[in-house]
């Protein structure tokens, strides 16, 4: 029996797979189809304060490898989900991680204040790293100062660990990974989605109602795993790593560069069982390569 | 929500029905789950380096004794293409099943099924499901010519079947809503059901709007997922943006904002 | 008959496919398949002032919808360039431009002053974005300031029409832009690849020599037409667009968003023919959009 | 450079040699180009997502009046193992003729070709075309066991076969070089080729140049383009990196810098 835990700052995962936010709701939906509590953790829906409708219809648009989404983080607001969600979850034997998004600085602490409370919330994921909003989201993400910024008051009002989550649309990722450990992140997670564009030649017009929208799936996989592993060699805090990861093959490349666990996005919109196959998968592999636990392979990459 | 699965289904029929339409069937080795006219499935397209993403198909038929499925494929694009390309013995997944399905009509409804384009499947499995006398049960069914439709004669024992053409090559010439059944004798139904392109489905909600009927349409928004985790397919409704995979396909006019 | 010729200042192309530079060679190994002649323009393999080996082997690693390389500039050095090369190709009935490489300032403008004298190149293109080299290259590009520097003191010496190409690991590739436009550049070329990287699991190290490499191909195509777009609206001059060009619909797709040529990379090594079988979807798509001119397509994106 | 070509083949035959050898016949429409012994062919995977690239093979027999080409295709990885699926009666685009090929041998050389795994096509093809009578060529083919040595038997009246098997099942037991004929009568040879594995080739090269012989091997880079215009497949030599694809893949063990 290998050992598949893995540890972001106290918090212990039982296996270093988790879901990334938006890719799996509120978690209720993927239990239609297995047992959540395998999952080493799932990211919750990006959250704000008050409700928000997201962007126009469509969202959405298939690319080579790929997809841009444009969904703009469509939420009924923290309160709705405190009262309405949270209780039907709260239960699942799994991480749940709350992603937290603001307009302003303000926001992201008031939210955070909120979620901070629940106890079934194992730790808080700051998202300064959505592309699809109008204010706040990205911008905090492709500045040092800005992200250090609103890690540093956030931080003031999470008792949990708080992960930040990193935009790979900048020159330097790196600075921005130590920007935010400075400021007291527990972790950073990679990459949020690239920003991108579709157009339908035939109509000459976007294919999203937002003109450029984010991109995510296997075509991004080798630029995200150049900034795990560039960020894993820059800070001390752990690295979540994600970015087009479908396989266990996919994942354990990421641990390679650096990241203690990691986050299966898109994969999930095509077959919502891969992220279990990457569990066993990786169990496989570590029986194959003789060794006992995951931990063993973060950063093990023979340069 | 209910129990959704992944599986591979082994393809036992491929048969191109006119220049467009394919009907396939799939098998599973398993015992499949109830399944309502209105629920859809979401194919994975193998052997295309082009396509990422699943595509989502209504449920035209299914044989709970055979374990088979039946989808009624158009060519619309790349993915559809590649599917009506696959062949009997080789493996398709899917996940299923998908959405809610229509309001089951009541033993003693009249209703209107109103199909064009690939709308036609789920409407032809609510006619065939629906439990009324085929008296009570009209179908209008719309395409550019008579080659476009595709031979409904498996279906004349539950509904009494209408066409038009924009040629007038088969049944009444023009759009479903310029149908004499659908001018004339709209208010005779209690229950109208629609599903085909967005202009079509539309101009008929408009009517059955105005003539206070139950109308029902089944939306084809893009999808990503289609089991409710990514939020691509909203459509606005009165209750807000709302999932078409999970909250639809199929809505009552009433709560669009169309 | 539609018209596809082009301008990138003062210089008229015959339509607006090229094929990229590094992926062409230096324009004679198309002739083993065609006569070149029916290209807009081919952009020759990057040159540097001096012989080099470029990187070692494996310089190569297949990626989804994509390709990484780390090549490294291999070439033999401008003055074996235009005393051995130069000569047998001179005579190509399409415009030749040259793709000048430096890791200082000086070897920049050294090599542009020995490239500018020749007669049969029809523009320099500066490549301030190469991102498989250790010195130079993509560090220019990644900086306004060293952007800047390097187009003004290449601008001196430059008679020939200056396309700058921009590399698109930057946060905001629009102030690189208007930086080198204000310089004098009289067209940028956009994107070069994005850094990236492949990892063998079983054997737990980089599939490239050099770690990273730049990443090309379809896989990119959103990024870099979003790119493109945003540069677009944001300078005055021309803008040649490439990044994952494959087929005259992602061509046509560019030129919408606003470039007034194209680049076909990554695309030859699948099929040298597919930037004659643009050419040719262009003018079919002209015709069917019943428009006269290529020209009518630049920009025309509807918002 | 030569005249190269991009075209559609049609697969006239695709039959399984051992568990992971496949000969695959393609046959054009047009007339054939002269093609030589190394040589190769640059091939489109179709119908697998994860292919981007295409994947080169050595060309192993050609029929000029037939218009076909054969290709020896070992299952190394997915590229490979989706070509070996491809259906008789289906197309594969190649690019070719790729690459130089073998020096060719003098009429009264005495060669000694060397071959494992999937090198054994061009130094079959070679033996075929030497031009030479069979007593004058001595092949050795490794492999690890008899069930993944192919059947040569076309090949006996070109050569003499002589076999090498890990486990001892079939010829020699050990590597090639381990062969009596490669221990002992090494010199008697004038010209050595050799296709395999790195390790193989430079076990051989390493005699071959102690023996002071004539030794050419071919390699096998990974490729991206294939004609000279990416410089990925480069091998260092004394000429500085050479383009494996344009300058080899058959190179004089002289002038690289094992
Ligand atoms: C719930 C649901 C049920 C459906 N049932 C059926 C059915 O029973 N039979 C059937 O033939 N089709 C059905 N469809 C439509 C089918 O999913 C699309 O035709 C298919 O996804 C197109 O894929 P493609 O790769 O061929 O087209 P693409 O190459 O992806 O696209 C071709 C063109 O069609 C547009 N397009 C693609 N998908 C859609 C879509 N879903 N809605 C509107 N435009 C689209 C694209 O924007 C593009 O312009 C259904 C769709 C939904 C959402
Ligand atoms: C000039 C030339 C001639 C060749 N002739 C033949 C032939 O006649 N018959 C034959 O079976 N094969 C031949 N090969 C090898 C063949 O091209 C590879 O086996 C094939 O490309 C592997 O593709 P894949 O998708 O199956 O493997 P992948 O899934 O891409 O890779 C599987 C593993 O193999 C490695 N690999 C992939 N390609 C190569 C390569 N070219 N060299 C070394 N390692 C590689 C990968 O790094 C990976 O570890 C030749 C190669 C060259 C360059
Ligand atoms: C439809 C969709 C919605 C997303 N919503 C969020 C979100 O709400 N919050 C967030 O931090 N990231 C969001 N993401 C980004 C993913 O969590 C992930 O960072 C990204 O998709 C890259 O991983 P992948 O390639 O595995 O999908 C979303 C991605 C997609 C595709
Ligand atoms: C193998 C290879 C070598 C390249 N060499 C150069 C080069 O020498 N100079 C340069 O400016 N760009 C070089 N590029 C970048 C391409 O010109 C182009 O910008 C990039 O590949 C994106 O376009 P594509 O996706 O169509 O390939 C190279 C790209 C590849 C794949
Ligand atoms: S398609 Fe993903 S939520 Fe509907
Ligand atoms: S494979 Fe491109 S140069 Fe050899």
């Amino acid at each position: 029996m290998v050992d598949l835990r893995v540890k972001i700052g106290d918090l212990e995962f039982k296996n270093p797979v988790m879901t990334a936010s938006g890719t799996s709701g509120f978690a209720e939906e993927l239990t239609d189809f297995y047992d959540v509590s395998k999952l080493g953790g799932i990211l919750l829906k990006g959250t704000t304060l008050k409700n928000r409708d997201g962007n126009a219809y469509p969202r959405m648009a298939e690319t080579a490898s790929g997809m841009l989404n444009a969904v703009g983080l469509q939420n009924k607001g923290v309160d709705y989900f405190i009262k309405n969600i949270y209780p039907r979850i709260e239960n699942y034997e799994t991480h749940l991680i709350a992603n937290v998004n603001g307009s302003t600085v303000e926001e992201y602490i008031e939210l955070t204040e909120k979620i901070d409370v629940l106890k079934k919330i194992a730790a808080v994921e700051l998202n300064i790293s959505c592309p699809n909003v109008k204010e706040g989201g990205m911008a905090f993400g492709i500045s040092c100062p800005s992200a250090a910024a609103v890690t540093r008051e956030v931080r003031k009002v999470c008792t949990k660990p708080l992960i930040v989550k990193l935009s790979p649309n900048v020159t330097d990722v790196t600075e921005i990974a130590k920007a935010v450990e400075a400021q007291g992140a527990d972790s950073v997670s990679l990459v949020n989605t690239f920003l991108g564009m579709a157009i339908d030649a035939e109509k000459r017009k976007p294919l999203l109602s937002t003109i450029t929208g984010g991109l995510s799936g296997p075509a991004i996989k080798p630029i995200a795993l150049r900034m795990v592993w560039q960020v894993y060699n820059a800070v001390k805090i752990p690295v979540i790593g994600m970015g087009g990861i479908m396989n266990a093959t996919d994942a354990i490349e990421f641990m390679l560069a650096g990241a203690s666990a990691v986050q299966v996005g898109t994969a999930i919109f095509k077959d919502p069982f891969i992220p279990l196959n990457i569990i066993d998968g990786i169990e496989a592999y570590l029986n194959r390569h003789k060794l006992n636990s995951v931990s063993e392979i973060i950063g093990a990459l023979v340069i | 929500m209910g129990k959704k699965f992944v599986e591979n289904f082994q393809v036992v029929q491929n048969t191109p029905l006119n220049s467009t339409n394919f009907l396939i069937k799939i098998q599973s080795e398993k015992k499949l789950p109830e399944m309502l006219p209105g629920q859809f499935v979401n194919v994975e397209v193998k052997n295309s380096s082009e396509i990422f993403l699943r595509r989502p198909f209504s449920i035209f038929e299914v044989d709970y004794s055979e374990n088979t499925i039946s989808l009624l494929v158009k060519i619309l694009g790349r993915g559809s293409k590649s599917l009506t390309e696959v062949e009997v013995g080789t493996s398709v997944n899917i996940v299923y099943p998908l959405g809610k399905g229509f309001t089951k009509p009541e033993i003693d409804d009249k209703i209107l099924l109103i199909g064009g384009g690939s709308g036609v499947a789920p409407l032809l499995f609510l006619a065939k499901e629906s439990g009324l006398t085929a008296d009570n049960v009209d179908v209008i069914l719309g395409a550019k010519t008579s080659n476009d439709h595709i031979n409904v004669n498996n279906y004349v024992s539950f509904a009494n079947m209408h066409f038009t053409t924009e040629d007038g090559s088969l049944g009444e010439k023009g759009f479903v809503t310029q149908h004499s059944l659908f001018k004339n004798k709209l208010k005779s139904y209690n229950k109208i059901y629609a599903c085909g392109p967005d202009g079509m489905m539309k101009a008929v909600a408009k009517e059955a709007k105005a003539a206070k009927l139950f109308c029902e349409v089944s939306l084809e928004n893009l999808m990503a997922c289609g089991f409710g985790v990514c939020l691509c397919c909203i459509e606005p409704t009165s209750k807000g943006n709302l999932c078409v995979c999970t909250e639809g396909p199929v809505f009552n006019i009433n709560d669009l904002k169309w």
